[in-house]
């Protein structure tokens, strides 16, 4: 096993991962940039180094500088986390080089499986069903159409060389296909440089749901089930679930079956995730591949009893898959929401800034992934994630329940976060039932907030409430400000309110 | 003191008027002109636990740079803006005579990525003007009228703080 | 079910009752007395209303005025939590008086359970193993001593009327009888007024295992499993894990069946725990039963997957238990520490005061039951029990290394706890072959620390950065009584040393 | 600034002469003499995070009534008494004229429930002197040393702070 292991990343999946080292006995070295040096993953690491500016391309970004302390510090091996470079196949180069041992898949079958276009190919050789469409960029448009028509519209153009939107058109007929065709490759063209188009059948409100895998390096690889993500906003996921509401004993196992054939067609070892879009008729297509650890891994974990970075870890150190997996029953229901710094009121734009106090939920079947701690200042670098809040109960109406009893308890001032929007979701009649798709969120963000979620007489006694501590605020800023001593230290007196005690032992 | 407070939550708008009294080291509260029971305890600098007649609320409030208030009650959500007749006089109406000209400020630190219009662009409701980066996200300005850019004040790859003037729609 | 609930109790426990609550969409009621307005029972119940002065005896421990505030506010139900009212019998009858229902067993099981004479000759009727001994007061000593010298010595000479150890005395052999019983009758006698005494035969290092029960108000009763609670500290549990590293299938089968066994002679309902003595042959002998929830009643629902809480009021509501809980199958290994506000130091004396700061662990396996909050003052009025901190795990091994790490993330700095008393039992060798009985944790605290433990490396560095840390505080505080202009406001520059960055790009 | 700092933690007690100088807003720290690099930054008010080459350590203090420090380090913990030779002189030395009469003090407040002892008793080492009770515990409070009672101070009943002297033994 594994001495020391360098963490390539920041915020909470670093401090995820040092916690499976310390478990296991193994020395953990952090990274930090300069805004990092307070950080909660700095602070729990057994060493940590600077390792640079802000920026992460001047940071965590920077191979040589990682290796370097990695090297310095007498790591076996390296983390990647997920986001920065977890993907990119020049990290298990240079750590293979640099006689490291990388925790994630080798760069031949991250490469394999990880590109989009790749995936796609080898997809379709392992026999794992893809979206239908053309394999190849469209060359002659009347073929294209033709098969268009055989599919059934609505269908895709999209942009070979394509991202963001641009040389894409939805199509939804023959009558509008050829112009359709046109408008979308001078559009590429424009942006990309490259007119080829393919040719995608469109999935109106596809389910989005994922197969995590592990294989070892003995050729074995296993499923560890399903994860539910159709709750996305903007192509970005907010909640995970496992299992998904939909799904069968009898499509799990196809699902599952098809992740393993394609993860052994790419030589894959260590964790990875395989995505999919199932359609209201449950067939599904391959999406891609994430050849890393998940920022839902936790939903897992919960059902299975499992901790994939002490399995990551172990696989990376040589270790067999233990037999006992494929007889593993998931028991009951896991629910994950990404708490972010992001200002609802604001199109949930980044909203970092400092803590200045809060309340964080536990309990029975509530899990907290961390990141973050109060008096510290979210930087405005990074992706603002601040903590992972994941339920569990025996069933999906309990996590749900247990949920939601954490939103509630959970609170933090100084900065806006997407608490909000989570207890909202979670009191919405078509989650409840487990009705989602991918677009369902934004769809829902564009729609009123519907009054019946809150019983009227509680709302009402809230906001008396609210408007209470609205003018008491209010009061004692324009006392401090009238009486600048006043202001200084805390005088516990300052919020008392005379708020007839008497009357509180007459009443109720 | 006597205040104006009006709340926005989940049921809409609602207007209250929130009159305390200090005596001594103590306050005596109406609302809406009847007496209520209200029991304060300050939990944490920014965070109250009000007991109600009995029901328990627990507010954080944090307060807005436009000198709102975002308040939290368990799964309830407010926005109060407070008007204090006394110090606040005339503030609520200063806003009016900005009707029809629309400055458009940057909502958070970042980085002016891209500008989409330039001054003397016709403009319609929700087009796009610039993209902020931050933290890795870009995200699309749009504009909250339709009518002609009058001007843009950064440049792409520009770096702008939080309330920063980016550009004007008259 | 019912629609609001009043807790009788506060802390930790009315916290996790009102959670329970509010998952199942009930109401739920705090009471307070007057140093605790600011608790967090009070914080996050849905209503709360004071109840008098501090002492117990004039707010907790009034059922009049408990049961004035449930009918003030319109519960339909009582849950005790443990301790205060929650075995006392006269709780139940004057909730049956006042149309309330009581969330616990009624009145006739709680006598005839809950006393330790009455329980045991419960049990003998509904064979039950008892310690062997006298069944009544000893009447002819000869006799008693030929029964204990036919069990087998050493034996104990117990006050019927006893408690304190009053009136107690461990016999060795024959010769040792008489003088013996003259002295502890005598004893007896000065300390209750009351010379009578039985005899018990003396289990040498028992281990105290007790099997949670539950039965339902349909004649439905079963066994959840075991937990192990021998770590004690005079008598008081502070370690509690399930499943008993020592209890195999048949024993624990065994010991289910003995413990149904008495609830159904007792004529219980609801959630109960009849705990067991254990001698070194796996020999189990009746101790008593608790008649409540119990503390540790968290590391059954971890093994388990249920919510005892929820379970209790929906068997108070007159639910059945359903069928599938006799097929539940335990899954991992759970552990709980008591975290107590104690001065080690000052032989584990209550240390309440203001908690000025806290660091609370979190992540993977990790369950926190806390009753306070940092900036909070624990009072001195009550048991200072501040949280309880439960692992789970897939093994004892993962769970013990869970709650190490949670250990040591875990500090409090305003009190004193009893946190480093978990970490050095968490690293005694005997502790983690599960080589404990009752006075292991007595024994223990009387030998010398065993050095081993810490690697002696990272025990100078920490004791550098400990001294390091000392020296800046005692400076920062010179500098500041020196310039009391200094020490308002916190000069962010304070603690900053310039640390030789430079050098820390160059090393590690 | 010099400062002895005494330790005392699982593994025995040890002593250090850290030097910090203040450099501006800066401090430089010696170690027994050899210059370390300590990268110190407060995480909360008595919480220091120091990363000491490249170790992390999270250093939590408590104060005591005593003038000592308790330190959490992790798993560690420390007791550390702080010489200043400045501020401080003499002050480790100033307990010796006391040697063989010992003070018995409260050791957290409460209320003494039971007198074990009366002025003019032989006591033995470790026997009880008296009972106080705080949060529902009783705990009996023991003789550090065999000697005569020379005064009790309290009265059964009476309620005690911390740090209240209950007794003497000569």
């Amino acid at each position: 096993m594994f001495k020391k292991i360098l963490i390539a990343n920041r915020g909470e999946i670093a401090v995820r991962i040092l916690r499976a080292c310390r478990e296991l006995g193994i020395q953990s070295v952090a990274v930090f940039s300069e805004v990092d040096r307070k950080s909660l993953h700095v602070r729990l690491a057994d060493e940590a180094y600077p390792i640079g500016p802000a920026p992460s391309r001047e940071s965590y970004l920077r191979i040589d500088k990682l290796l370097d302390v990695a090297r310095r510090s007498g790591c076996d091996a390296v983390h990647p986390g997920y986001g920065f470079l977890a993907e990119n196949a020049a990290l298990p180069r240079a750590c293979v080089d640099a006689g490291l041992t990388f925790i994630g898949p080798p760069a031949e079958a991250m490469e394999a499986l990880g590109s989009k276009t790749a995936g796609r190919q080898l997809a379709r050789r392992a026999d794992v069903p893809i979206v239908p469409g053309t394999n190849d960029p469209i060359e002659k448009p009347l073929e294209a159409q033709a098969l268009a028509h055989s599919m059934g519209y609505p269908v895709l153009l999209k942009a070979v060389a394509g991202g963001g939107g641009k040389g894409m058109r939805l199509v939804y007929s023959d009558a509008e296909f050829d112009s359709a065709f046109r408008e979308a490759s001078s559009e590429a063209m424009n942006a990309f440089g490259d007119a080829r188009l393919y040719l995608e059948k469109y999935l109106e409100r596809p389910r989005h749901v994922e197969i995590q895998i592990f294989a070892d390096a003995h050729g074995r690889v296993v499923s560890l089930g399903e994860r539910e993500c159709s709750v996305q906003r903007r192509h970005q996921k907010v909640i995970e679930e496992a299992p998904s509401p939909i799904v069968t004993p009898d499509l799990r196992k196809k699902m599952g079956d098809a992740a393993v054939r394609l993860a052994r067609a790419g030589g894959y070892v260590n964790a990875g995730t395989v995505e999919f879009l199932l359609d209201a008729h449950l067939n599904f297509y391959f999406l891609e591949v994430n050849t890393r650890l998940q920022v839902e891994h936790p939903v897992t974990e919960q059902v299975t009893g499992l901790d994939l970075v002490k399995l990551q870890i172990a696989i990376a150190a040589g270790h067999r898959l233990p037999f006992a997996w494929e007889t593993i029953t998931p028991r009951g229901h896991a629910m994950e929401v990404r708490l972010y710094a992001e200002d609802p009121d604001n199109n949930f734009f980044p909203s970092p800034g400092k803590i200045l106090s809060r309340n964080v939920p536990s309990g029975p079947g509530i899990r907290l992934d961390d990141g973050v701690y109060e008096g510290w200042t979210v930087p405005n670098d990074y992706d603002p994630l601040l903590s992972k809040l994941i339920a569990w109960g025996n069933s999906r109406e309990e996590t749900i329940a247990r949920l939601r009893r954490a939103l509630e308890e959970y609170s933090a001032t100084g900065i806006k976060t997407n608490a909000g929007l989570f207890r909202r979701i979670l009191s919405e009649p078509e989650f409840l039932r487990g009705e989602i798709h991918t677009k369902w969120l934004d769809e829902l963000l564009h729609r009123p907030i519907s009054v019946a979620s809150v019983p009227d007489e509680k709302e009402d006694a809230a906001s008396d409430a609210a408007a209470i501590a609205a003018a008491l605020w209010q009061a004692t800023r324009s006392e401090s400000q009238s009486n600048p001593a006043s202001a200084t230290g805390e005088t516990p007196s300052r919020w008392k309110l005379e708020g007839r005690r008497q009357q509180l032992d007459r009443t109720p | 003191m006597k205040f104006e407070v009006e709340l926005t939550g989940q049921c809409g708008k609602k207007t209250r008027i929130v009159e305390l009294e200090r005596d001594g080291a103590i306050w005596r509260v109406l609302l809406d002109g009847r007496p209520v029971a209200a029991d304060v305890a300050e939990i944490a600098p920014h965070t109250l636990s009000i007991l109600l007649d009995g029901q328990s609320f627990e507010i954080s409030l944090t307060p807005c740079p436009d000198g709102k208030l975002k308040l939290q009650a368990g799964l309830q959500e407010f926005t109060a803006e407070i008007i204090d007749p006394r110090a606040w006089s005339g503030r609520r109406h200063g806003g009016v005579e900005a009707e029809g000209r629309q400055q458009i400020i940057a909502p958070m630190p970042g980085k002016v990525v891209r500008v989409l219009v330039k001054a003397g662009d016709q403009v319609e409701a929700a087009q796009g003007l610039l993209v902020v980066e931050a933290m890795k996200m870009q995200n699309e300005i749009r504009s909250p009228k339709s009518g002609i850019v009058e001007r843009v004040l950064v440049k792409e790859g520009q770096a702008v703080n939080a309330g920063e003037l980016l550009c004007v729609v008259a």
